[in-house]
């Protein structure tokens, strides 16, 4: 039949069912088919989401000792990009790789993300002794740094594969 | 009888050839008169060879923008015709049967209510 | 005097009410992933929400009917359900980002976790739809959310390299994205822009304030300059996150990371504002969708509506509120991210646009209801361009949807 | 067939104004005396013709009885049939306009169509404080 897709919807509507219902059944099935690849793929991923968590609390940081930012809101952003970095940890954590060298590369990821919720720890403790004590708010900031080198090394790694 | 089970129902001449499905169902306001408004009496079946879904307004003759929209329903409904209620013959739960020789009029409706 | 004072009080409303957390999210993702590469995106869905806008207001304001009265009488009763059904979810999605982001900005503003934030941020909008005159709720949450425009300040204080902003707007996708992730994207921003919900709220709100067709004028006004200053904020959203957050490789997920620009730019004064910002936006939008649920499901059924009547004329259409809101609550409460369901809302309500939009530009055509007030030949050329570029956006999305994983 | 493409002859002037079901009446907002929605007009009654019966030539035309609501919107939309006890009928001489909306002639209050509204406005919202506020 020669219907064009403009009017198809409205047309139809009286004679065959309800186009709506077709639709949110697709949906449905993109949110399941959403997530798979293979064990570099979501290494890959993991480690670009917690780069940008890293980032994020290292301006969040640095904008605290600037007297940019409230510790309200400070502390809340290191706890969402905490929460980045744990959501990423679990995902390769959970993954089953085949091969000796898959089974490196997580091992390798786990070790770097690990590092972040360290960094993240000594961050949130800088934040929380207030201004003079220990950690600083300069350590929390070096050990996000040295997390986020060690990012960076992986993400290379996985990228040059 | 409730009208919504009539529209979409086949419309079929005296010697059983498939006309086209009831579309819609056209009253006109001349029977016994209310305190209100007359009592609507059953006119016609608009019968649509090709489609019984909604003319979405396009059967009068004043409804002709947006021209894309326009031109597209009304050949959705090319051909459509009224058939009076006197060349009904039959009207049953799944056909409607129309007498022999009955008359085709123009469906077409003219723009001339208030709003 | 006072009728420039009602013109200026309607173009700021309209600027404040345009950006929600829908806005705000996919707009600081967008300029954290693409810069400014899909700001042209921006501009299409702005003059597509004027259009739609203009043209269900005006079917309101001539003939007294709301959107969905207009989507039931012209689709009948299975595709106006179809309808009904996808617009109802969605809106009902939305409601429960819109209240989640009130929370999550609460919780940058106290530190108190978010989900606490929840069931206050959700009584409060009962008790606004529940007491509160509609030009009241409009005009201060329109109003409040009008210091969003720190997003702008915050850009100029931060004295960015004009020059090599304004090159990134020519429409490129960046190396570290695909043609299906900028696409995807494209349709996020276009569905942020032109969500079904505005319009259904406008046209019950011009019902809701009595407009007639004196009025066509003002709301013509509003529109036409408010939405786009509107445009313009949610720009410089994206400006924001493209200067600040896309040079460190940040990609937002998250509310903090939205208004981690406006600290650098204007620091804890600029916080303030932005986070007063956020909570009127988001929960002005929070009000907007979940009357718009109200408004949806009473005008198809053809029940009693409207903030105008006491809650008691118009029973059905509270409690269907009240049941809306414990269900935003309810799903919110599972600890599902607010942000995620802003980047799934958006999406679906491009997708179920097109069967919203047909019947109201058909309608606006029909003289039984618009008399001589039918749209003028220039409006009925960019309404069919309008149709085409929805029904491509509707039909592309959920393919683009399952390619990129949701835009990951 | 030829006749479809030759312009058909007009139908002769009917006697009265002209109501397409599908057109002017069915999914329209009903409104009552005082103009507050009552509900939508979800189906039509006619009275005859007796189904599955010839029809006598020169017998009446069948009258539109009443506007319908409730659960017949469903079975509209999903099939089915309700019996007819269940249908609850807004009766014609109680139609005062039919334009934009189907207007009403009577107040809306006490009808049958009105039923589940009275129910939850005196079961649930009538309850809560400020339930019967005025807004304005």
């Amino acid at each position: 039949m020669l219907i064009t897709p403009a009017l198809a919807p409205a047309a139809k509507a009286r004679t065959h069912g309800a186009p709506g219902f077709a639709i949110l059944a697709l949906a449905a099935l993109a949110f399941l088919t959403g997530c798979s690849g293979g064990t570099s793929q979501s290494v890959s991923t993991a480690v670009k989401d917690s780069s940008s968590a890293v980032a994020t609390a290292r301006i969040a940081l640095r904008q605290d000792m600037d007297g940019k930012l409230t510790r309200a809101a400070a502390s809340t952003t290191l706890d969402d990009e905490l929460k980045e970095v744990q959501t990423s940890r679990s995902t390769v954590l959970k993954l089953s790789p085949a091969s000796q060298e898959d089974r490196d590369l997580q091992k390798q990821a786990l070790d770097v993300l690990d590092q972040c919720a360290a960094g993240f720890a000594t961050a949130r403790a800088a934040l929380a002794t207030n201004d003079g004590g220990t950690p600083s708010l300069s350590d929390g900031d070096k050990a996000l740094a040295g997390a986020q080198d060690a990012l960076k090394q992986l993400e290379d790694k996985v990228g040059s594969k | 009888m409730i009208l919504g089970d009539l529209l979409g129902t086949p419309v079929f001449d005296d010697d059983g050839g498939r006309l086209g499905r009831v579309a819609d169902v056209r009253f006109v306001l001349a029977g016994t008169p209310h305190q209100l408004m007359a009592e609507p009496r059953l006119l016609g079946l608009i019968v649509g060879p090709h489609s019984a879904a909604s003319f979405l307004g396009y059967e009068r003759n004043g409804l002709t923008r947006p021209h894309l929209i326009a031109r597209f329903l009304q050949w959705r409904h090319r051909g459509s015709f009224l058939v009076l209620w006197e060349d009904i013959a039959l009207v049953g739960a799944h056909s409607v049967r129309l007498r022999p020789g009955f008359t085709r009029y123009s469906a077409a409706l003219d723009n001339d209510e208030k709003a | 005097m006072k009728r420039l004072l009602g013109v200026a009080l309607g173009i700021l409303t309209a600027i404040g009410g345009f950006v929600d957390i829908g806005d705000l999210v996919t707009n600081a993702v967008v300029g954290s992933r693409f810069g400014l590469s899909l700001v042209w995106v921006v501009v299409v869905g702005v003059v597509g929400i004027i259009l739609f806008a203009n043209m269900s207001g005006r079917v309101a304001a001539v003939s007294g009917r709301a959107t969905f009265e207009v989507i039931r009488e012209r689709l009948g009763p299975r595709a106006g359900l179809a309808n009904l059904t996808a617009s109802f979810l969605i809106n009902l999605m939305t409601v429960t980002a819109e209240i989640g982001g009130v929370a999550l900005a609460l919780q940058l503003a106290s530190s108190v976790y978010y989900l606490l934030w929840i069931p206050v941020a959700a009584v409060a909008v009962w008790l606004v739809i529940w007491r509160v005159r509609f030009s009241i709720m409009e005009n201060v949450t329109g109003l409040l959310g009008l210091t969003l425009v720190i997003f702008a300040v915050a850009l100029f204080l931060m004295k960015p390299d004009w020059g090599s902003l304004a090159g990134q707007l020519a429409p490129a996708i960046p190396e570290q994205e695909t043609v299906w992730t900028y696409s995807y994207y494209a349709i996020a921003l276009f569905g942020a822009a032109m969500t079904p919900y505005e319009v259904f709220f406008f046209s019950s709100g011009a019902v809701e304030e009595g407009w007639s067709v004196k009025d066509l004028a003002q709301s013509r006004i509003n529109v036409l300059v408010g939405f786009p200053l509107g445009g313009l904020l949610s720009i410089s959203i994206a400006a924001c996150a493209a200067v600040v957050l896309l040079p460190a490789g940040i990609s937002v997920t998250s509310l903090s990371q939205v208004i981690l620009p406006v600290a650098e730019g204007a620091g804890k004064l600029g916080l303030a504002f932005v986070l007063v910002g956020i909570v009127a936006a988001t929960f002005g939008a929070a009000l907007e969708t979940t009357l718009s649920s109200g408004y949806t499901l009473a005008q198809f059924f053809g029940w009693s509506w409207g903030k105008f009547r006491r809650p008691a004329e118009a029973a059905r259409f509270h409690l269907s509120m009240i049941v809306c809101l414990l269900v935003g609550i309810a799903v919110l409460a599972t600890g599902v991210d607010p942000v995620l369901v802003t980047e799934y809302s958006v999406v679906f309500s491009a997708i179920a646009l097109p069967l919203t939009y047909l019947p109201i530009l058909i309608v606006a055509n029909d003289p039984q209801y618009m008399r001589e007030h039918v749209n003028g030949r220039a409006v009925n050329v960019l309404g069919m361009v309008y149709l085409v570029i929805i029904l491509v956006a509707s039909i592309a999305a959920i393919p683009l949807m399952i390619v990129t994983g949701a835009g990951s | 067939m030829t006749s479809a493409s030759a312009p058909l002859p007009e139908a002769p002037r009917a006697a009265g104004r002209i109501l397409d079901a599908q057109l002017h009446l069915m999914d329209r907002q009903v409104l009552d005396h005082d103009g507050v929605p009552v509900t939508t007009v979800d189906d039509l009654e006619v009275g005859g013709p007796a189904l599955d019966m010839e029809i006598e030539p020169g017998s009446p035309p069948p009258v539109l009885t009443a506007l319908l609501t409730g659960s017949v919107l469903g079975t509209r939309i999903f099939g089915g049939r309700p019996p007819s006890s269940r249908l609850i009928r807004i009766p014609w001489k109680d139609v005062a306009d039919v334009g934009v909306v189907v207007r009403l002639g009577i107040k809306g209050e006490p009808l049958d169509a009105s039923w589940v509204e009275r129910w939850v406005r005196d079961k649930i919202i009538a309850r809560i404080p400020g339930g019967r506020h005025d807004p304005r």
